[in-house]
């Protein structure tokens, strides 16, 4: 866990420039031959999947991939900085209205649907910034965050559901009240001839798979790198940061941003990728879910978030599908057993439990 | 020194630890009833894993602790603690959100069936803790916490009361104020002492006898005559 | 035999709405064994393919994908909070399928691959408030759920109560999911109203009921929603929804041998379900008017066959609630209309009921399915005529 | 010029005076030991001067330079450095990035790693690098964060209690260490209720009184004024 | 006269909001105030004091008879939970909003499983009283008695007697407390059992008002939430004056705007309140002496 990362061996004769040392280091669980190696295949697996399921199974898991977002900002935020947003879905609701409201005034020519996609992150940057101003320069911290940053997002979800009336649209684009923004494309690429629409498809599911692991491998180093080491001084002991001469407040309000942001990215890709967005997104039921896959998968670690998140979508969509009527139940007690049993979350738990399994075995701890 | 009937106290082969490392190793010694035992040692070599353990609050893994030739092995903290032990741990501890005065009433817990709480023996030792007993715990200042962390485990009586470096981070004068009250608190009630300190002074003029540990294991124990020696003390210290 | 025909069944079983929607689900099986019985549908067996949507908009758009992709349904029953049926209708539009929505709703879905069996604003309030201004007086006051729903819906009884030369009197408007209403009542008591239109939704506005019986308000209500969806002279204990008028196109209480008849195969096939509501009629009438539409296109699912049988516009079916016959300019479908009375007793009377009320408002605006297919939901305030 | 200066000070808390109308200053290059009773308002006048707290008036002057407005991260990068009372550490961290986080924006990443690790050996940690700082003990909790402040190089270095809880061999090598940092040019103001340790160390002494500076001058001034004798230090005598 | 008509209606309106904050609260206070488990099953075990109450009422028990099993239903559903999953959890108060989703999950869709999608509910007793032209409801100031009750019973609990004391020693500093011969584990279960038991008297007195469906504890959830975080650390302290400041605006913004500006106005009072007050009202109220 705590091997300092200049322990890493350095190629004599050309140095690895210091940013990719960064990919591994003590805030990040997983280094080492085997877990790149597993990185790779997993990477590889994951590009020739679509050949192998049906077009359902690909779509859907481009679903799954526009949740990630959201998830690992969350282990950002709250894993790695020790602030517990319980509002991530007001950025992710924001960032969606963004998408539609962009897309609905201007159209999906040209790459604009791109164009929508950063203006809409962008968005929930600055709304971001704004309520993370007040949150940490307010020095509210704990539980009153939670509940501020909830606060905000059932704000925002009373606001929308009653903007039914035709007086409430932006330029084109009607807000829909509590039945939600509707006709925004997806995903287009300009394309000479026909532009492509990416429709939840192997198109969509490839374009998303690069960008997680583009955000995941640069969080990495984000977590790795000094700015990374203050976030985690922070969640540890503030008072003892600041007394180290870190501005906490600045520090605590770009991880915040940057973690909305991804939240909002998420935002947006869930409304390109239904075409729907609705109040709904930033209700109560909707907030609690980040926070739920995130712990679940172990959100002090961003690899365990990552695969966290990804196995709670799915596990809770089969038991959904085949557990009828139990299936919330079930889902209940895997939530249960998993906090009783893995307080550190089902990854970093999982992982543990290997290691043991070595130690009994009499191995040496491969890490 | 004392034998198994006359010892209050007794431990046993006592291994203990905290997740797979042990900080404890085969430690036994014993203590007599109305005696003032004081244990030294350099940081970290487990004096403060030697209360918790006594108190249960880390558990041994072998060995016997035997109270007044009761085995404390199956007891909880707090059956322990009922038993009349008295714990002053290292850091104070008092409860922070609650009041001096409610402080001191959690310490009434303690009190054996028939006795009678003594709050005016409290006083009387420390009379901030009067003055002020409306005052939230948490701003008290450090060496006030610890003259009420003494004071809660003083409430009732205790049989044995274990200290974990009762002086630190208290003004000189009232470090001998407290040595002096447990010496009364001893001769008057009988009052068994276990006593962790890095304070030579006050072990020279409280203690009767001395153990020294060292990585965990009871290395030496000093005689009544070497305890007057501050220097064979430090000797005994630089192990 | 043939392959079956394969229909998806999205329904509320748990979350908020089961206690409403659990019976359309039950009303589905039920159509679906009694066609199975006589045949199935040209020679088809129907097999269902149902999912738990647990009252939840994302699993409407994952499921509604599943359906169409994976299961390769012919059509889809789904939906009963209108987000849900919003979430889903780009997915249908996506993959060109067709879907039933059977429930009541607040109006204004032009789409080619949707067809709405429920009632419409136009089908319950036109007959609705007249009726209540002519017998209580003209005086309006509206307690309406606070979005489009609700919004919409007081919007037309807003429109109607002025073209009969009522007057509003007050209009309030509860976000989803409030359950204390205090001062609703006072602010009713303030106005002198002659009768209250209820457009409360969901379980926590039902609270309205008891609260406003036991601050002796006492006055007559009207509503579009209650009673006939969630059964709430059944939940509530009396007098609490005394002297309450609903227009409703079917409820188990409908006393005519086609909907007694209903009710007691329901009740046999499922002695445990609660009611059988409007939206269950509604969900097998569904079923039914498929199944002719299906034969009459020689056995073809095709979502252009099935509108071509439409566009005839004689597609109708005499079900529980008597006939009705879908419109090929909306795809909605026409009623005949209960106004069913709550006595103190919470027992259900009809003073009144109006025959073969059509959906007629999409059609006015300008909405023709059978010229092109805009896929938008209009509002009175939103639409081509505008 | 002074390193450490404050003009009419004053602080209270609910009416509670803990500082009133203090004038203390400091030369650089000084080791000064600040004692007094507990609760005299000695952690107090740490927060004071680290931002902590906001005087209720008066000012304080790092350097000459005013600093009563900044915040506290601007003037620890002024060149302040703290050990608190209550170690400050990061539990949850490995001892290594413990200090890490202390250095690293005083030092290139380069020759980071050597640093940390001799001021590791300086500390006497080197062997415990890897493992959590929350489960060490207590004194070497007070070494590590001693360790963190003294790596940041700071021109004023403020040690509240350095060494509550250590062995008279650990004081005496604490002491030795503090004259070692002096004599490299860093400022030092020790909190301390040992008097030995005051002895070993300071050159000259301030006594605070219910938050006010009831004597100042050397330690023999101090040791043999007998109204801080009665109020603070006593005497090991009658009992 | 007149003025006096409406000042009671003002009164009516703000009791009406001041009690049931409080009593949705209450539990909670005890629960995620005092003891730091962020409880999302909170509106669960408000919902099984409800059921109960409503079954056994049904069942031919007086109705104040049928509260009283609710709450205690609530409550020994409340150590049950303690005993076997929550006890693990203190200390690890993030941890306790995910295991307690669960819970919520799996007693939401138990019930609706076991009993159905809905009860038939039981009618407001006691009736309704004129003042000038308006009629109000009887039981609705009787729940503003019943609220003041229970914060004073709370202050006496927490602050008076030996329990409470106990209690909150076990909740600061479990080991310490241990190590002064409380028995930390029973404490634990008796103060979450007395919170859960509050919860269930904030179902079993709200019966007899609202529709009896399995998922009816959701409205009582973001309430109470807001209530307490406002409030602060202090049970009695902190519930209270933010229950107090909450319903004033909360009846204002609803008699003036609409029950939209006055739920939103509730949220934003919060956040402004927390902006202001970092530790909430009872941080503040004890400032300086925490
Ligand atoms: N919670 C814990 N988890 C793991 N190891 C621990 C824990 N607490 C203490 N230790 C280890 O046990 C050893 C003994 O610690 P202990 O606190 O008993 O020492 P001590 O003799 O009281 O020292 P000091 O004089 O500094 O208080 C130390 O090496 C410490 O690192
Ligand atoms: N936040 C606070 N609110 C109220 N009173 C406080 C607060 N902080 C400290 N005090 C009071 O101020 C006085 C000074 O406390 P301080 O911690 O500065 O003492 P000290 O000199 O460091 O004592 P010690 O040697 O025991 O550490 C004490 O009486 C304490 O009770
Ligand atoms: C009346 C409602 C309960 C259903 C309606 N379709 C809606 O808007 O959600
Ligand atoms: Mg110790
Ligand atoms: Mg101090």
């Amino acid at each position: 866990m705590n091997t300092p990362n200049q322990s890493l061996p350095r190629p004599s004769a050309w140095r690895v420039p210091y940013w990719v040392t960064l990919l591994n280091g003590p805030q990040t669980l997983g280094r080492g031959r085997i877990f790149w190696g597993g990185f790779f295949a997993t990477v590889l697996c994951a590009a020739l999947f679509p050949a192998f399921v049906d077009g359902w199974t690909t779509g859907n898991t481009a679903y799954f991939l526009c949740w990630v977002f959201m998830a690992l900002g969350l282990s950002l935020i709250w894993g790695y900085s020790g602030a517990l947003s319980f509002g991530q879905t007001a950025f992710f609701g924001i960032a969606g209205y963004g998408y539609g409201v962009v897309t609905l005034n201007f159209g999906a020519e040209y790459g604009m649907t791109f164009g929508a996609l950063f203006m809409a992150v962008g968005a929930s940057c600055i709304a971001a910034a704004v309520l993370g101003y007040v949150i940490f320069y307010g020095r509210i911290s704990g539980v009153f965050l939670g509940i501020v940053t909830l606060s905000t997002t059932l704000v925002l979800h009373a606001f929308m559901a009653q903007t039914a009336g035709s007086q409430w649209a932006i330029g084109d684009a009607r807000l829909g009240g509590h039945n939600g923004m509707t006709g925004m494309p997806p995903l287009t690429i300009p394309w000479p001839g026909m532009d492509i629409m990416l429709y939840s498809g192997v198109g969509l599911y490839y374009l998303l798979l690069v960008m997680v692991i583009v955000c995941y491998l640069a969080l990495r180093i984000l977590v790795n790198s000094r700015f990374g080491n203050v976030l985690v001084a922070i969640r540890e002991n503030p008072h003892r940061a600041e007394m180290l001469g870190y501005d906490i407040r600045r520090y605590q309000l770009i991880a915040f941003i940057i973690g909305s942001g991804l939240a909002g990215l998420s935002g947006a890709l869930y409304t390109a990728w239904g075409q729907y967005i609705s109040p709904s997104s930033m209700g109560l039921a909707a907030a609690a879910l980040p926070i739920v896959w995130v712990a679940v998968g172990g959100r002090k670690d961003l690899t365990a978030t990552l695969i966290g998140t990804l196995a709670v979508l799915a596990v809770f969509q089969n038991l959904t599908i085949f557990g009828s009527y139990y299936a919330l139940i079930l889902m209940g007690i895997l939530l249960v057993i998993v906090v009783l049993f893995l307080p550190q979350g089902l990854i970093p738990g999982l992982v543990q439990l290997v290691d043991n399994y070595r130690d009994r075995a009499g191995k040496g701890r491969v890490s | 020194m004392t034998t198994e009937a006359d010892s209050l106290l007794s431990v046993e082969h006592l291994t203990a630890g905290y997740g797979n490392t042990s900080v404890l190793q085969d430690v036994g010694f014993r203590v007599g009833q109305g005696e003032i035992v004081a244990v030294i040692g350099r940081n970290g070599v487990g004096k403060t894993t030697l209360m918790k353990t006594l108190m249960g609050l880390v558990k041994h893994r072998e060995g016997t602790l035997r109270l007044n030739g009761e085995d404390l092995g199956p007891l909880d903290t707090h059956q322990r603690a009922r038993r009349g032990i008295g714990y002053i741990p290292q850091g104070r501890e008092v409860f922070l959100r609650m009041t001096v005065w409610e402080n001191l009433k959690v310490g009434e817990m303690l009190k054996q069936p028939g006795e009678e709480v003594d709050y005016e023996r409290v006083y009387e030792f420390f009379p901030i803790l009067r003055e002020r007993s409306n005052q939230r715990a948490g701003t008290f200042s450090g060496g006030q916490q610890q003259q009420l962390a003494i004071g809660r485990a003083m409430v009732a009586k205790p049989r044995l009361m274990l200290l974990d470096e009762p002086s630190e981070g208290i003004q000189p004068n009232i470090v001998k104020d407290i040595a002096r009250n447990i010496l009364k608190l001893n001769r008057e009630l009988g009052t068994t002492v276990l006593l962790v300190e890095q304070n030579l002074e006050m072990i020279m003029t409280m203690a009767q006898r001395c153990y020294v540990m060292d990585k965990g294991q009871i290395v030496s124990e000093l005689e009544p005559e070497q305890l007057r020696d501050r220097d064979a003390m430090r000797r005994a210290l630089a192990v | 035999a043939d392959d079956p025909i394969r229909i998806g069944v999205l329904e509320d079983q748990s979350g908020d709405f089961a206690a409403v929607t659990q019976v359309k689900v039950y009303a589905i099986e039920m159509a679906a064994a009694e066609i199975n019985e006589n045949g199935g549908i040209a020679g088809r067996e129907i097999e269902l393919v149902t999912y738990d949507t647990q009252s939840d908009d994302r699993r409407y758009q994952e499921f509604m994908r599943r359906v169409l992709q994976r299961d390769q349904v012919d059509t889809v029953f789904a939906g009963f909070a209108s987000s849900s049926r919003e979430a889903y209708r780009p997915i249908v539009n996506q993959f060109d399928g067709l879907a039933f929505y059977n429930n009541q709703y607040e109006g204004g879905v032009c789409d080619a691959n949707m067809i709405v069996t429920g009632a419409v604003p136009e089908q319950q309030f036109s007959t609705l408030i007249p009726w209540m201004m002519e017998e209580y007086g003209p005086n309006v006051y509206t307690l309406a759920a606070d979005y489009n729903f609700g919004q919409i819906s007081a919007e037309w009884v807003r429109m109607i109560v002025e073209e009969e030369g009522g007057q509003m009197v007050g209009e309030d408007f509860i976000p989803l999911g409030v359950s204390q209403f205090s001062q609703n009542i006072r602010n009713i008591q303030s106005e002198d109203a002659d009768f209250v239109v209820t457009l409360l939704v969901g379980s926590a506005q039902a609270s309205y009921y008891e609260q406003a019986a036991s601050a002796g308000l006492g006055l007559p209500m009207a509503s579009s929603v209650n009673v006939g969806q969630g059964y709430e002279h059944k939940r509530f204990s009396p007098p609490s929804l005394k002297d309450m008028y609903v227009t409703t196109n079917f409820i188990e209480e409908v006393d005519t041998p086609e909907a007694n008849e209903f009710v007691e195969n329901f009740y046999e096939m499922f002695p445990d379900a609660p009611y059988v509501n409007q939206e269950a009629a509604n969900s097998y009438i569904a079923l039914h008017l498929y199944k002719q539409m299906v034969e009459r296109a020689d056995g073809s699912t095709d979502k252009e066959d099935l509108r071509a049988i439409i566009a005839e516009g004689d597609v109708c079916f005499d079900g529980p609630s008597g006939t009705v016959c879908l419109d090929p300019r909306s795809q909605h479908m026409s009623h005949n209309i209960f106004l069913a009375k709550v006595d103190e007793e919470h027992a259900i009377s009809f003073p009144q009921t109006w025959d073969n009320i059509e959906p007629y408002w999409l059609g006015e605006v300008g909405c023709d399915l059978t010229e092109n297919d805009p896929s938008a939901q209009y509002t009175p305030s939103d639409n081509p005529s505008r | 010029m002074t390193i450490l200066r404050t003009e009419a000070m004053c602080k209270n808390f609910d009416g509670v005076q803990v500082a009133e109308d203090v004038n203390f200053s400091m030369e650089p290059g000084e080791i000064r030991c600040l004692i007094g009773p507990n609760g005299a308002g000695k952690s107090t006048f740490f927060k004071l001067v680290l931002g902590e707290h906001q005087p209720s008036s008066g000012d304080i002057f790092f350097a000459d330079e005013r600093i009563t407005a900044l915040r506290s991260f601007e003037r620890v990068r002024k060149g302040i450095s703290v050990k608190f009372q209550v170690p400050g550490i990061f539990r949850e961290l490995s001892v290594w990035q413990n200090m890490q986080i202390a250095v690293q924006h005083h030092l290139h990443r380069d020759s980071m790693a050597k640093d940390i690790e001799a001021a590791l050996e300086f500390v006497g940690l080197a062997q415990k690098s890897r493992e959590l700082a929350g489960t060490l003990s207590h004194g070497e909790q007070q070494w590590l964060e001693i360790g963190m402040a003294i790596s940041t190089r700071p021109r004023l270095l403020l040690l509240d209690e350095p060494t509550a809880g250590m062995t008279p061999e650990e004081t005496h090598k604490t002491g030795e260490m503090v004259h070692r940092l002096n004599r490299e040019g860093m400022s030092v103001l020790a909190v301390e209720h040992d008097m030995e340790f005051v002895r070993q160390i300071a050159q000259k002494v301030t006594v605070l009184n219910f938050g006010v500076i009831f004597a100042e001058g050397t330690i023999g001034e101090i040791e043999s004024n007998d109204e801080v004798a009665r109020i603070y230090l006593g005497a090991f005598d009658d009992d | 006269m007149e003025y006096l008509h409406i000042a009671f209606s003002a009164f009516y309106q703000f009791g009406d909001a001041f009690a049931f904050l409080v009593l949705a609260a209450a539990g909670l206070a005890v629960i995620f105030g005092m003891m730091g488990i962020i409880n999302l099953a909170h509106g669960e075990f408000i919902m099984c004091g409800a059921y109960v109450t409503v079954v056994t009422s049904a069942m031919g028990l007086p109705l104040p008879l049928a509260m009283l099993c609710g709450s205690l239903a609530a409550g020994v559903l409340g150590i049950v939970l303690e005993r076997t999953i929550i006890h693990r959890l203190y200390h690890r108060p993030l941890d306790s909003i995910v295991a307690t989703w669960g819970i919520s999950l799996i007693i939401t869709q138990g019930t609706l499983v076991v009993l159905g999608s809905s009860m038939p509910g039981i009618s407001t007793p006691l009736g309704g009283f004129a003042v000038g032209d308006y009629t109000y409801s009887t039981y609705r100031m009787v729940l503003l008695g019943v609220a003041l009750l229970v914060l004073a019973g709370l202050y006496v609990i927490f602050h008076h007697t030996t329990f409470g004391i106990h209690s909150r020693a076990t909740i600061q500093a479990p080991h310490m407390a241990k190590a002064t011969g409380v028995d930390t584990g029973r404490m634990n279960s008796l103060t979450f059992g007395l919170g859960a038991a509050l919860a269930g008297l904030a179902g079993a007195l709200y019966a007899p008002t609202m529709s009896i469906v399995p998922t009816m504890g959701a409205n009582f959830l973001v309430e109470s939430f807001v209530t307490v975080v406002v409030g602060g650390a202090d049970v009695f302290l902190g519930t209270a004056p933010a229950a107090a400041i909450l319903a004033v605006i909360k009846a204002a913004l609803t008699a003036w705007y609409g029950q939209l500006i006055g739920q939103v106005g509730l949220l934003v009072t919060v956040i402004i309140v927390i902006r202001f007050l970092p530790q909430g009202l009872s941080g503040w109220l004890l400032k300086g002496r925490t």
